[in-house]
């Protein structure tokens, strides 16, 4: 059976039934999941969509009711334990709940999953004591988990999944306990790992930044299933179903704009040769080079009104809502000159824009 | 004074020498080795109970009868139905070293049982983490299990070890000498009751002391964590 | 460890392993350090083995060289249900006469109907019991009652009483709580209870009460080991038997006897 | 065929009969006091323990003394140590009824420690939360301790229920009667194996039981955490 | 003592020191924190900075080494036990790590508080219910807590924080493993309850989102010490502690933005006329009426580069990114002349603005 081995992670048909006091609860239903090597994959969805029970069944701490599971090739519900074991052994996880031991301290945490290796006590103590370093916990190493902060102890989890160099890490909102500056100083590790040592990375989140500041990937999970899924950069800016549209206005402040702006400016009002315009480009559509084309080709005149530079998987996404002044024909012409090159624009005027649906 | 309070006592200053050696040898002797042997199956019990890591419906629920069975029966009947085995090991059926045998039956079915309550007690994350790490059940055993549970696993031994000073005292049926024999056949039979008091307070003074630096070692154990 | 006890090949040398319990220990130690064992040439070691099946056996397969605690009927039931490992008699030692106390009654014509008793547990001291209770006239038995009869051998209990079975040594802790109680001698001795003054009724040593006598038993092979032998004469020397008689307040009635006696 | 593998028991179904009834009276008679002392206990210890809800060091010393120096007497002793209580509780110091006085002192302490080391298990988070919710000590001992430690609670205590009917055994000496007296003093002692054999079946039994009612009772108090 | 009593919680000279392995650890270091009925006030800082052990003072779950906690007018520290319990039953508190009991379902669990209250068992358990529906987990009122996904669990612990109606809310991240949405119907919530009974909350979050949407006053921890203070929109915008500021750039895109515009346009060579200008305004201030002034007033000429609209604490907040033409003295007035109306500027030709000193 030749699998293709380019997918680190293909999850096949995968459905995972819990039974909740008599009646079966799906809590993955049929998902089927390919994420290749050196991605890196986010997960997002409702609290209690699915998302870490899916994660667990990459690694098989969660045996899925029916469906393959296949990681760098090998089908692992059909492994001996001993090949499990090892398999398991390049992919490093981090918990939702941390799963520290109590008995070890910090150091000895990050160390744990290097006990079984080949290599001198000493040897271990010292990439774990770099590991710790990295995560900004040097001072704690001889501290027991139960004298740490929420953060402290997400900081110890994810040391300790990375310990052993795996080839693939699965974190499960791991960065969900910390402030933001330490969360991105996470991000950063965890990004150059991916670069370096080309680590896949499956990533749970709530956290939208998250997703967009390091992810490629993103599904999007809804009861069970995955609803969406694509380039972070499509889904976020592009997004086809209601929830993933939720999700991404949370982080981008486009909706909130347009409920303020339409809230002072009375749409209706506007003189019949301007329209308020949302305008939302990816990549080398520059805000610059939009509002030339405009003024220079179409004699349009604009009036910004919000405008917006996100960075989304390292490329840039702009949003921006202007008033348009110009002839009618010249306006339309050039609203559709802008689409082929990334820039998608949309009329307010009365017609709510996508993100308005709600 | 004493001599009025602890007439017979005083008799017999020697006899409570050895009786406090034989009583310290067998509760540590056999503590020993059913320690071993009662971890041995406590772990095993755990493991291979449903959800454990090493599920085994069939081996759990032959180890499960073993410790019931062996549980089951009367200290005095063990003494008699066991000494074929001590007759084997040791040598002799009778005697300090013989009642080590019985006193190990005894008491490790007992303590595996504690074991494998205290087991239980591991977070089940943990091992879960463990086993995400790729650790095999060995490994699980040795460096989540008996280190997490450790505390928990001290506290059951000095339940344990304190029970077992109890059977140490009914050992005297097969000549084992102690200050339960001390405290009962000589003591208590023979109604010099300064003899029972005195083998008494022996006794107790080893219970507290077990109580307290077990206690003691559980909190060093435990003030880390 | 010094506690160890002797294995077998210790009868080679001239150090031998008495097992015993209670009284008879404290006896035994006394002739152990006596002069006499010394005159005769007899290392002794003692070594207190409070369950008498335990030391029966532990005799038998020679980790004890000899015992002294059984009576001539425990001896005979031991032979019976452990014929793979017989014991054999050496000789006799003492009778200590069973008694009827009671702190509630003065005479056993005083024991009202209905009255509670307390008989041993153990099945050789619960037979003698009844058989004393025969002979006080309170109960009759079985015909074929033997050393190891129970209470449902009772064939007549004109008083209707009832037995209450304990541990036999509890038997002067349960005094007041029983109209009467059996209590063997060693026992009631340890308890402060004189057989001979202070029981409403007793034993006497005659043919009824012959299986009640104790004996010196050892491993059936050792039979004629001339050491062995010499313990029973030892047992009766003069030095010896007036220690006894003071310390037990002459109520181990000195029986020596040859072992024929018990066939009569 | 029966005649002749178990030629006395047949003789005495009567005696067998009763001598069940009588250990599961001790037994149970025993567990339900010692269940109510061993929890109090337990749960005093735990609360007024170094950190518990109600610290409180010399309360705490006293009781764990208590609860050693109880654990120290071989229940030979205790038997005749105990009896005036006995006499002035039940009326008599032999007899099955009389036998419970001892039985309870003899295994409520065993209890509380079992309990004291179970209820050390409760998340102390858990405890907090009730805390910041403002319950009182009473009611976080019965909605909290006794509640969320109660299949830890469960699992010593059918741990301490077997170690009861090991100790019935033993207080044939009081006149006691049950299976262990019977397989004791009348199947070993007057060498009436089968009558042995049949009695420890009997205890066999009734320790399974234990057991697995207790596991099933465990199994559903877990099964919806 | 005369209390003042409109600060329902006034923590004095708070210290709490931990003994770590031998070495004091001030976790708390002198914390002086007047809270007013009615407010919600949020904590943020660095994971580890001891924001979780200081709203454990509040109830006195956490004893302090030194100081004086008044709640409402009560010195918990010199209260007898019963007093301390009553008060407590006026706090209600969501704790990290949940801490729920798998004992009881979750209603057992969100009815649990309600156990000693004089009320019918039916009363307290529609009343649990209600709060279930609340946070949208009606379905699982008979479920274990072990069987729910994180973001449920904490949900429950939500739920059970409210449930004897408390007249302060002490909120350790509790919405940290929350989607965007559950997040925001949870804020909504809460505020609907300061607005309504006039619920006090004290609020520790990572997510600045979360405090500029419902805190009106935040306090800034770090190493134990409170760094800075004040009202949202103060500390939001004119941010005086570096780490404050890390923490606010997080939320906004202008360090970011100003990242990519002066990667693109070399401020060195923009021509004399034209400088790159950051503005930042509040409230009334709007781009509209800044734009309108530069150019009228002062004739000056630009051109925007970012523009965004925040909300805090319901307020609106203003940045911009412009490049301004015009001559220098009248460009300087016009400047100086918008600071009066909440508006404040930054020449970012070569002079780097606040945020990007790291
Ligand atoms: N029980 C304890 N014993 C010893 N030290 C502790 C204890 N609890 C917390 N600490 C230490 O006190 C400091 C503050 O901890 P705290 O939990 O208050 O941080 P925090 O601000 O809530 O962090 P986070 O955002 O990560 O939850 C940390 O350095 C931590 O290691
Ligand atoms: N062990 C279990 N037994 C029964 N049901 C479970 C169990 N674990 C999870 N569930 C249910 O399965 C569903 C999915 O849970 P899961 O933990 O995967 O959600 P999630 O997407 O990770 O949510 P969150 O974002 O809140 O962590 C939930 O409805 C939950 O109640
Ligand atoms: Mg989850
Ligand atoms: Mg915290």
């Amino acid at each position: 059976m030749a699998e293709d081995i380019s997918n680190v992670i293909d999850l096949q048909d995968i459905r995972v039934t819990f039974k909740n006091s008599g009646k079966d609860l799906k809590a993955v239903d049929d998902v089927n999941l390919k994420i290749k090597k050196g991605d890196i994959y986010g997960i997002i969805g409702y609290s209690g969509a699915g998302k870490s029970t899916l994660v667990r069944v990459i690694n098989l701490l969660q045996q899925p009711s029916e469906g393959k599971v296949i990681v760098n090739g090998q089908d692992l519900r059909e492994l001996k334990p001993v090949k499990l074991r090892e398999a398991r052994q390049k992919i490093g996880m981090i918990f939702q709940h941390f799963n520290l031991m109590k008995s070890r301290t910090v150091l000895g945490n990050v160390e744990y999953p290097l006990l079984g290796k080949k290599i001198s006590k000493q040897e271990r103590q010292e990439k774990a004591l770099t590991l710790l370093k990295r995560v900004g916990l040097e001072e704690y190493a001889n501290t027991y988990p139960q004298r740490l902060s929420g953060g402290q102890k997400q900081r110890v989890a994810i040391a300790r999944a990375l310990a052993t160099e795996p080839e693939v890490l699965i974190s499960d909102e791991a960065t969900s306990a910390l402030d933001p500056k330490t969360t991105k100083a996470i991000l950063e590790l965890l990004k150059k790992l991916n670069d370096e040592l080309g680590l896949t990375i499956v990533l749970i989140t709530h956290e939208m930044q998250v997703i967009k500041s390091i992810c490629h990937n993103v599904a999007v999970m809804d009861e069970g299933r995955i609803i969406e899924r694509g380039t972070v950069a499509k889904v976020f800016t592009d997004p086809q179903e209601k929830l993933t549209t939720d999700f991404v206005e949370t982080s981008t402040n486009v909706k909130a704009a347009i409920d303020r702006i339409t809230a002072t400016i009375n749409v209706e009002d506007l003189p019949d040769n301007q329209e308020l315009v949302y305008f939302n480009f990816i990549g080398n559509a520059t805000k610059q080079s939009i509002l030339s084309e405009l003024s220079q080709t179409y004699h349009v005149a604009e009036n910004i009104l919000f405008a917006n530079i996100d960075q989304i998987d390292g490329e840039n996404v702009g949003y921006m809502i202007a008033i348009i002044e110009g002839e009618l024909v010249p306006f339309n012409k050039a609203l559709e000159d802008l689409r082929p090159h990334g820039v998608k624009t949309q009329i307010l005027s009365g017609v709510p824009v996508k993100g308005d649906e709600a | 004074m004493l001599q009025k309070l602890i007439p017979n006592v005083l008799q017999m200053k020697g006899e409570f020498v050895q009786a406090t050696w034989e009583t310290l040898y067998m509760t540590f002797g056999s503590a020993i080795i059913a320690a071993v042997l009662g971890l041995l199956l406590g772990v095993c019990l755990v493991i291979t109970q449903p959800g454990g890591i090493l599920e085994d419906g069939l081996t759990y629920s032959v180890l499960d009868k073993i410790t019931n069975l062996l549980r089951s029966i009367p200290f005095i009947i063990l003494l008699a139905v066991i000494s074929p085995l001590t007759q084997f090991l040791i040598g002799t059926t009778v005697g300090t070293t013989a009642s080590l045998v019985p006193l190990i039956v005894g008491i490790f079915p007992f303590y595996a049982r504690q074991v494998q309550n205290a087991l239980l007690d591991v977070d089940h994350g943990v091992i879960e983490a463990a086993q995400s790490m790729g650790s095999s059940p060995t490994e699980i055993i040795f460096r989540v299990y008996l280190r997490e549970g450790l505390a928990d696993i001290l506290r059951v031994s000095i339940v344990t070890v304190i029970s077992l000073i109890g059977l140490t005292t009914m050992a005297g049926a097969i000549g084992s000498g102690g200050l339960g024999d001390v405290a009962i056949s000589i003591g208590y039979a023979r109604f010099e009751n300064d003899v029972t008091f005195v083998a008494m307070i022996i006794i107790l003074i080893l219970v507290f002391a077990v109580q307290i630096i077990g206690d003691l070692i559980v909190k060093a154990v435990e003030h880390n964590e | 460890h010094a506690a160890t006890s002797h294995s077998a090949s210790a009868t080679k040398t001239s150090t031998i392993t008495v097992g015993s319990q209670g009284s008879d220990y404290d006896i035994w130690q006394h002739i152990a350090k006596s002069k006499d064992a010394k005159n005769m040439g007899l290392k002794i070691k003692v070594k207190q083995i409070t369950d008498g099946v335990q030391l029966n056996k532990a005799t038998a397969q020679g980790n004890v060289d000899v015992n002294a605690f059984q009576s001539w009927s425990y001896y005979l039931a031991y032979n019976k249900e452990n014929k793979s490992s017989k014991l054999a008699a050496l000789g006799t030692t003492y009778l200590e006469p069973m008694g009827i106390y009671s702190k509630k009654y003065k005479s056993v014509k005083d024991i009202p109907d209905g009255a509670t008793i307390a008989i041993a547990n153990n099945p050789s001291q619960a037979a003698r019991g009844l058989i004393l209770l025969q002979k006080a006239g309170l109960i009759t038995l079985d015909k074929n009652f033997g050393y190891l009869g129970t209470v449902s051998d009772i064939k007549s209990n004109p008083k209707h009483l009832k037995f209450k079975e304990i541990d036999d040594t509890t038997g002067p802790r349960v005094i007041n709580n029983v109209d009467a109680v059996l209590i063997s001698n060693t026992v009631a001795l340890e308890g402060h209870l004189h057989v001979l003054t202070d029981s409403i009724f007793h034993e006497k040593v005659d043919q009824s009460t012959k299986d009640n006598i104790n004996i010196l038993a050892t491993a059936a092979k050792n039979k004629n080991n001339k050491s062995y032998k010499k313990l029973v004469k030892l047992y009766h020397k003069k030095d010896i038997q007036k220690y006894i008689k003071q310390k037990y307040y002459g109520t181990k009635i000195e029986v020596s006897k040859p072992l024929s006696y018990f066939n009569n």
